[in-house]
C-alpha cells in the first residue's frame, strides 16, 4: 500500500471513480445518514437535557451493568480464546477440525435462538443451572446470566484474532528461547505472549464492543431489574416504548462513543501489529 | 512428560469450554425441539406463519447479502487499489455497524424513515413504505452486516499488493478485465468466506430487525422474530423446533465455511510452496514439514 | 584434542520420510565443522537433534563424552543461531542478547557488562535499544549470534547462517564469523547447502545425502579425494560423463560405468601449441564466457559437451574454434566407490584407489 | 469503452433491481388493501398487546364469517402482538395498523397525540371503547406453598415476585396500581407508607420482563418465582395450558383493567378501510364475540353475558377504577410512571 501512497503519483489502475462513487454513496446511505439522525434528534434538545438523560442514575447503572458484564465476558473470552487458539494451532487431537469449524457458531446462530437456548440451560433446573443451584447460585436473570450470554457471543473474536498470528509465528522463536534455557512457562510469557498480545487485544476489543451492544441473546436471560440487571440496549428499547426518543438518542450517543473509543483502541493495536509484521 | 500433561490439560480445558458454551446450547435446542415428538416438530415448522417467516428471512438474506457483496467488492477495490485523502476515515466509518448495538441500528432507521422521521414527508409523497415493511428489514440487515465482505477482502488485497494489477493496466487491460482475470482469482476464497459470514449474520439478525419489523404475523416476522413470538405463546417446543431449523442453517453455513477455508488454505499453501521452491529448492518444504511434525509429537 | 560431539547410529523418520539413516560422525573440540548437503539431505535434522530440538528414534548423541539424548535442549549448554534468526520481535536488541543470561539468573551488573562486551565483538554498538525490525539482515545475524553466545556455550550450532543475507555482505560476514569463532575458541557446527561457503569457512566438512553421511574430513581432502559417487558429483563444478573411454588416455575399467570431470582437469591449447601431443585430442570451443578472472568454455570433445577453463593470459580463442585438448584426470565412479584416474598417456603412474 | 460498460450495467442493474424489489413489495402492502370494490378481498391489520393472541385468533375467524355474510367480502386480518407500549410505539412510528387493541387507554392516547387517531375515540364505542375488561390476580404454584392470599403476603422478604416492567408493559401498570390501591387502603391514605409498601414489593421482584407475556413465560415455562402478578385471562390461560401446576389467588382488592380499542383514523382513511375497521371493533360487542371473550377469560362488558361466566370469575372482588380512583391515565402516568416519578423513586437506593 505504502509503495504507491505518494501524492501526485498517477493512478494506473482504473476504476477509481466508479468504486469510490459506489463506496461513498453506500456508506452515506447506509451508515452516515442514519447515524446522523441521532444528532438530528439531539439537536432539538438542550445540552442540559441531553446531559441529564445520559447521566440519570438508572442510566449510569445500566452503563455499569453493560460495561462490567461485557468486560468480564471479554476477559473470560480472552483467556479461553487464547487457550482455544493455542490448542487448535499447536496440537493435533481428535475433533480438532470439528472444534475449529464450530468456533463461529455464535456468529451463525441467530441471537434469539442462542438466547432461548442459554436461558433454558441456565434455569435452576436446566442442564447448567442445576449444577449451580446446589451452591445457591442462580444464573438466569442475574448478571452472571448476562455475562454467560455475552461470553457465548464473544467466543469467535479472540480465537480468530489470535489463531493466524500463532500460525504465522512458527516454532523458531520458541525454540530459540528453549535453547537459551528458558522454561516453557517463561517462553510463553516472555516470547509468545508479546507476539499474540496485540491480536488478543484486538479480539478482546471486538468482543467487548459486541457485548456492549448485544441485545437478542441477552434479553431472554437478563432480569431487566433497574440498577441490577438492566442493560443499556434494553434501557434504550424501554425509553423508546415510553415514546422518549430524545433520551433514547442521548443514551445511544453515549453507547456509540463507547464503541468508537473501543474501535479506536483496536485500530491502535492493529497498527502496532502490522508495524511489527513489516519487520 | 510435563509437556504431555500441559497439552492434555489445555486440550481438556479448551474442549470443555467449547462443549459447555457451544455444544450444550445446540444440544438443548435439539432436545427441546423434539421433546414432544416429531408430530409437534413437523407441525411447528410447516406452520404457514413459520413458512412465511422463512421466506421473508431468505429473501432478506439474499437481497442484503447481494448488496453487501457488490458493495464489499467496490469498497475493497477503492480502499486497497488507490490512495486518497480520508481513506482511514472511510475505513473507520465502514466499521461503525460492527460496533453499534443492533438496537441503535434499528433506532436510526426509524428516526429517518419512520412516521416521525425526517424523511417521512418524502416517503408519504412517493407512497413508499420503508420501516415496518420489507425494505426496512432489508436496510437494517444490510446495516448490521455492512462491513463483513469488505473486511475479509481488504487484508487479502493488501497482502497481494498492486503489482499484478498495475502490470495488467500497463498492458492496456480494462478495469473489468483486470478485476475478473487478475484480482478475482486471488480473492475468490476470501470473497466466499465473507459472503458466508455475511449470510450467517443476516439470517440470524434479531435486535435491529426487531425494532423495525412491527411483528406483523405472516408479513414482517422473520424467522428469529417468529421464534420470539412462539416463545411468548406458550409454544416452547415450537419455538425450539423453529430454532432448530435456524440452527441447522447455521451448522450448514459453518460446514460450508470450513470447506471454503480448507480449500482456500490449500491454494494459499501451494502458493507458499511455489515461493519457497523458487527460493530454496522444493525440498525445503520437506524439512519444514519435518520440523512441524516433529515439534507437535 | 578429544571429540566434542559424537553421533552414533542416529536414525530419525518423519512420517514416511527418513531424515537420518544410521548417521555417525564426530567433531573435535574447537573445530569449525560444516554440515554440507543438498536441501532435504537431513543436515538440518542432524543439527536439531544435536541441539535437542528433535529426538532421534534411535542412536546416541554425546557431547563432551556425556550422552545427552535425555537432556532437554535448554540444559545442554548449546548456542543456536536459527536460519531466520528467530529474534524476539518484542524485545530490543539488548533484551534479546540478555535473555539467556537472565534465565541463568546472572546479576544485573554482570549482564550489562557481558552485553556490552558482546556488542563490541559483534559490532552492534549503538543498536542496543533498537527493535529487530529496525535492523538490516546482517545486523540481525549478528544479534542472533550475540544472543547465542551470550551464555558462553561451549558448542555453537548455526542453521544456514548466511542463507538470508545478500551476496556482498555474506562474504564479509563469513570472514568475520570465522575469525570471531576461532578467537572464542568454541566448537561450532553449521549447516549449509553452499559448498563454497563450507569449503571457505569450515575446518572439516561432513557431506550428507538422503539422511546419510557420505564423507567427512578437511575440505581439501573431500574435494580432491571424494569417497563416494555422491561426494564426487556434489563437490566442485562436477559434470558426469558416461563414455569416458572416448577420451584419450582413459581406457574403460570394468565396474566403473561413468566418470566425473571438472574444469580444472581439462587443459586447452591452441592447435599447434600442444605440449603433449600424444595425449591430445581435438575439440571444439563452442561458446566462450567471460568470468572475470578467467574464461569458461563449452567444450565439445568426442561427442560430449563439458565445461573447461581457459586462462585470460593465453592466446585468445574465438567461438567455434577447433582446439587441442588434454584431459589430465577423471574421477571414475563405481557402484559405491570412486577412483581418481590419471591420464595413462601422460605417465605410467598406476591408478590410486581411495 | 463500450466493452467496459457491459459488466457495469449488469451490476448497476442488479443493485437497482434489489432496491426496486424491496420498494415494490413495500408499496404492494399498501396498495393491496386500497381496493374500494366490496367484492375485492380486503386486509386489515390489528396491532394488539401480548395476552390477546388467543382471543383474536378466535375472534378473527368469527369476524371473517360475519363479514362474509354481511358484506360478501373476504377479509384477512394481520395480527401483531407485543408489549403494549412497544406496539403503540411501532404504530406511532409508521407500523400501519387499521385498528389498535391495546392494554391501556394511555397508549392509545399517545397515538391521539401523535395525530393518528382523532380525539373523542374513547366514546366512539360503548363502555369507553373497552369491549372486555380484566383484572389483576396472583398466579401461584400448586397448593400455594408460600401461603399467598393477599397483597401483604407478597411484600415479606423471601417471596420472589414476577411482574413486567411498568415502563414498557400495560399489564404491569395495572399490577402496580392494584397494589397501590390495596396499600393505600391498608395505610388509610398515607402515601409515604404506601410507597414503602410498593418498594418492598418491587424489592421482591426478581425478573422485570418488558411485556406481560414475557413474565408469564418466565414464571410458567422457566419456573422462576413464587408468584406472578398477572392479567386474570393470562392466569386462566396458564392453568389451561398446564393443568394441575398452578393456582389462581384473588387478592382482596384489585383494579378494573379496561383494555381499549380504537380505529387508527389516519391509516384507515388512507387505505379506505374505515368501514370494515369500525365493523371489526363494533362486532366485539356482539353476543357471539362477548361469549368468545368470556371463553378466553376476559370479562365481557355485557353484564348479562358476564353473569353466564360467574362460575369462572370471582365477581365479588373489589375493583378500583382508573378514572374514579386515580384520576385517569394522564394523571396516573405523571404521578407514577413518568421519569423520576414514584416507580423510579422506589428503585433509587
Amino acid at each position: 500500500m505504502g509503495a504507491f501512497g505518494k501524492r501526485g503519483k498517477a493512478r494506473v489502475i482504473p476504476g477509481f471513480g466508479l468504486s469510490m462513487g459506489i463506496t461513498v454513496s453506500m456508506v452515506s446511505l447506509i451508515v452516515i445518514v442514519p447515524m446522523l439522525s441521532i444528532l438530528v434528534i439531539l439537536s432539538g434538545m438542550s445540552l442540559a437535557d441531553i446531559w441529564k438523560a445520559a447521566t440519570e442514575r438508572k442510566v449510569l447503572a445500566a452503563y455499569w451493568v453493560s460495561l462490567s458484564a461485557s468486560f468480564i465476558a471479554a476477559v473470560v473470552n480472552s483467556v479461553f480464546g487464547v487457550i482455544l487458539a493455542w490448542c487448535l494451532v499447536r496440537y493435533k487431537f481428535p475433533g480438532r477440525r470439528l472444534l475449529d469449524g464450530f468456533i463461529e457458531l455464535p456468529f451463525a446462530l441467530p441471537t434469539a435462538v442462542a438466547g432461548i437456548a442459554l436461558t433454558t440451560l441456565c434455569l435452576p433446573d436446566g442442564w447448567i443451572g442445576r449444577l449451580f443451584t446446589g451452591f445457591g447460585i442462580s444464573i438466569s436473570y442475574t448478571r452472571i446470566g448476562i455475562t454467560v450470554a455475552l461470553i457465548f457471543i464473544g467466543i469467535p473474536f479472540v480465537v480468530r484474532s489470535v489463531q493466524p498470528v500463532l500460525e504465522k509465528l512458527g516454532p523458531e522463536c520458541e525454540e530459540a528461547a528453549q535453547m537459551l534455557g528458558a522454561s516453557k512457562t517463561r517462553t510463553f510469557f516472555k516470547v509468545i505472549f508479546p507476539e499474540i498480545m496485540p491480536a488478543a487485544l484486538t479480539g478482546f476489543g471486538l468482543a467487548f464492543a459486541r457485548g456492549l451492544g448485544e441485545y437478542g441473546s441477552v434479553i431472554f436471560i437478563a432480569g431487566n431489574i433497574p440498577y441490577k440487571t438492566q442493560i443499556v440496549p434494553l434501557l434504550i428499547m424501554s425509553k423508546l416504548e415510553q415514546f422518549n426518543y430524545g433520551d433514547a438518542a442521548a443514551i445511544a450517543l453515549v453507547m456509540i462513543l463507547f464503541s468508537f473509543f473501543i474501535l479506536f483502541a483496536i485500530n491502535l493495536a492493529q497498527s502496532k501489529i502490522s508495524k511489527a509484521e513489516k519487520g | 512428560m510435563v509437556d504431555k500433561i500441559v497439552k492434555c490439560f489445555l486440550i481438556v480445558i479448551a474442549c470443555a469450554f467449547a462443549l459447555l458454551m457451544l455444544g450444550l446450547p445446540l444440544a438443548a435446542v435439539a432436545t427441546y425441539a423434539l421433546r414432544e415428538g416429531y408430530g409437534v416438530f413437523i407441525a411447528a415448522i410447516t406452520d404457514p406463519y413459520a413458512l412465511s417467516a422463512l421466506r421473508l428471512t431468505l429473501l432478506t438474506t439474499v437481497i442484503s447479502v447481494s448488496v453487501n457483496t457488490v458493495f464489499g467488492l467496490f469498497a475493497a477495490w477503492a480502499l486497497t487499489r488507490f490512495s486518497f485523502k480520508g481513506r482511514s476515515l472511510l475505513t473507520t466509518v465502514m466499521d461503525i455497524p460492527f460496533a453499534v448495538s443492533p438496537v441503535i441500528a434499528g433506532l436510526v432507521f426509524i428516526l429517518v424513515f419512520g412516521r416521525i422521521g425526517w424523511a417521512a414527508p418524502v416517503l408519504s409523497f412517493l407512497n413508499l413504505k420503508i420501516v415496518f415493511a420489507l425494505p426496512g428489514i432489508v436496510l437494517a440487515t444490510i446495516f448490521v452486516t455492512f462491513p463483513f465482505v469488505s473486511r475479509e477482502l481488504i487484508p487479502v488485497l493488501n497482502a497481494r499488493g498492486v503489482a499484478e494489477e498495475e502490470a495488467a493496466a500497463l498492458m492496456g487491460a480494462s478495469g473489468w478485465k483486470i478485476f475478473f482475470r487478475i484480482t478475482l482469482p486471488h480473492i475468490k476464497w476470501a470473497l466466499m468466506y465473507g459472503v458466508i459470514l455475511c449470510s450467517a449474520r443476516a439470517l440470524g439478525e434479531f435486535g435491529a430487525v426487531s425494532v423495525v419489523s412491527g411483528h406483523l404475523r405472516g408479513k414482517t416476522n422473520t424467522l428469529p422474530l417468529h421464534v420470539e413470538v412462539l416463545f411468548g405463546e406458550f409454544h416452547l417446543t415450537a419455538a425450539f423446533a423453529v430454532s432448530s431449523i435456524l440452527m441447522l442453517i447455521a451448522i450448514l453455513t459453518l460446514i460450508l465455511k470450513t470447506v471454503v477455508e480448507v480449500k482456500g488454505k490449500k491454494e494459499g499453501a501451494s502458493a507458499i510452496v511455489e515461493l519457497k521452491g523458487k527460493n530454496e529448492g522444493a525440498n525445503a518444504i520437506v524439512e519444514l514439514n519435518g520440523i512441524k511434525e516433529g515439534s507437535s509429537v | 584434542m578429544s571429540d566434542h560431539v559424537r553421533l552414533e547410529g542416529i536414525n530419525k523418520t518423519f512420517g514416511g520420510f527418513k531424515a537420518s539413516d544410521g548417521v555417525s560422525f564426530s567433531i573435535k573440540e574447537g573445530d569449525l565443522a560444516g554440515l554440507l548437503g543438498p536441501s532435504g539431505s537431513g543436515k538440518t535434522t542432524i543439527l536439531r537433534m544435536i541441539a535437542g530440538l528433535e529426538r532421534p528414534d534411535s542412536g546416541d548423541i554425546y557431547i563432551a563424552d556425556k550422552r545427552v539424548n535425555d537432556i532437554p535442549a535448554g540444559k545442554r549448554g548449546i548456542g543456536f543461531v536459527f536460519q531466520n534468526y528467530a529474534l524476539f520481535r518484542y524485545m530490543t536488541v539488548g533484551d534479546n542478547i540478555a535473555f539467556g543470561l537472565e534465565i541463568q539468573k546472572k546479576s544485573k551488573a554482570f549482564i550489562k557488562e557481558r552485553v556490552e562486551r558482546l556488542t563490541k565483538i559483534t559490532g552492534l554498538d549503538g543498536l542496543l535499544s533498537r527493535f529487530p525490525e529496525e535492523l538490516s539482515g546482517g545486523q540481525k545475524q549478528r544479534v542472533a549470534f550475540a544472543r547465542a553466545i551470550a551464555p558462553e556455550p561451549r558448542l555453537l550450532l548455526l542453521d544456514e547462517p548466511f542463507a538470508a543475507i545478500d551476496a556482498k555482505v555474506r562474504k564479509e560476514l563469513r570472514t568475520w564469523l570465522r575469525n570471531t569463532i576461532s578467537e572464542l575458541g568454541i566448537t561450532c557446527v553449521f549447516v549449509t547447502h553452499d559448498q563454497e561457503e563450507a569449503v571457505e569457512v569450515a575446518d572439516n566438512i561432513i557431506v550428507t545425502n538422503r539422511g546419510k553421511v557420505e564423507q567427512s574430513g578437511p575440505p581439501s581432502a573431500v574435494y580432491q579425494n571424494p569417497a563416494t559417487p555422491f561426494a564426487a558429483e556434489f563437490i566442485g563444478q562436477s559434470e558426469v560423463i558416461t563414455e569416458y573411454e572416448r577420451l584419450r588416455g582413459f581406457p574403460k575399467i570394468s565396474g566403473f560405468q561413468s566418470a566425473v570431470i571438472r574444469p580444472e582437469f581439462i587443459e586447452i591449447r591452441k592447435v599447434g601449441r600442444e605440449e603433449r601431443p600424444n595425449a591430445s585430442q581435438s575439440g571444439v570451443a563452442e561458446n566462450i564466457y567471460f568470468r572475470g578472472d578467467r574464461l569458461e568454455i563449452d567444450l565439445l570433445i568426442a561427442g560430449m559437451r563439458v565445461t573447461a577453463k581457459y586462462s585470460m593470459d593465453a592466446e585468445s580463442l574465438s567461438p567455434g574454434e577447433t582446439v587441442s585438448v588434454v584431459v589430465n584426470r577423471l574421477l571414475l565412479l563405481g557402484e559405491k566407490t570412486v577412483t581418481a584416474q590419471e591420464n595413462s598417456l601422460l605417465n605410467d603412474a598406476n591408478p590410486i584407489y581411495i | 469503452m463500450k466493452k467496459q460498460s457491459k459488466p457495469a450495467r449488469i451490476i448497476i442493474a442488479a443493485l437497482a433491481a434489489a432496491i426496486m424489489l424491496s420498494s415494490i413489495s413495500g408499496c404492494g402492502q399498501t396498495s393491496a388493501s386500497a381496493g374500494q370494490s366490496p367484492k375485492a378481498p380486503v386486509e386489515i391489520t390489528n396491532v394488539s398487546y401480548d395476552p390477546t393472541r388467543e382471543l383474536y385468533e378466535a375472534y378473527n375467524k368469527v369476524f371473517q364469517a360475519y363479514w362474509k355474510a354481511e358484506a360478501d367480502q373476504d377479509v384477512t386480518i394481520v395480527q401483531s402482538h407485543g408489549g403494549s407500549g412497544k406496539q403503540a410505539r411501532s404504530v406511532l412510528e409508521g407500523n400501519e395498523a387499521d385498528v389498535v387493541t391495546l392494554a391501556l387507554e394511555y397508549d392509545i392516547a399517545e397515538l391521539e397525540k401523535g395525530g393518528l387517531i382523532e380525539p373523542g375515540w374513547v366514546n366512539e364505542f360503548e363502555k369507553n371503547s373497552a369491549p372486555y375488561t380484566s383484572t389483576i390476580v396472583f398466579l401461584v404454584r400448586k397448593d400455594n406453598p408460600k401461603n399467598i392470599e393477599d397483597w401483604d403476603d407478597i411484600v415479606v422478604p423471601g417471596i420472589e415476585v414476577i411482574t413486567p416492567d411498568p415502563k414498557t408493559s400495560g399489564g404491569a401498570r395495572w399490577n402496580f396500581l392494584a397494589a397501590w390501591a390495596f396499600a393505600l387502603k391498608l395505610y388509610s391514605g398515607d402515601e409515604a407508607q404506601t410507597t414503602q409498601f410498593l418498594k418492598d414489593l418491587y424489592t421482591n421482584v426478581s425478573v422485570l420482563d418488558s411485556g406481560a407475556r414475557g413474565s408469564t413465560t418466565t414464571f410458567v415455562e422457566n419456573g422462576k418465582g413464587d408468584v406472578l402478578l398477572a392479567w386474570e385471562n393470562e392466569a386462566f390461560l396458564s392453568l389451561k395450558e398446564h393443568p394441575g401446576e398452578f393456582e389462581i389467588v384473588t387478592p382482596s382488592v384489585s383494579i378494573l383493567a379496561q383494555p381499549s380499542v380504537a380505529i387508527v383514523d389516519e391509516v384507515a382513511k388512507k387505505r379506505g378501510t374505515e368501514e370494515i375497521a369500525k365493523a371489526y371493533l363494533q362486532h366485539l360487542y356482539s353476543d357471539e364475540a362477548q361469549k368468545l371473550a368470556g371463553e378466553n377469560y376476559y370479562r365481557p362488558s355485557n353484564t348479562a353475558i358476564l353473569q353466564e361466566f360467574s362460575s369462572t370469575f370471582d365477581l365479588s372482588l373489589e375493583l378500583v377504577e382508573i378514572d374514579k380512583d386515580f384520576g385517569g391515565w394522564e394523571a396516573a402516568t405523571a404521578k407514577f410512571f413518568a421519569d423520576d416519578a414514584i416507580f423510579d423513586q422506589i428503585y433509587e437506593q
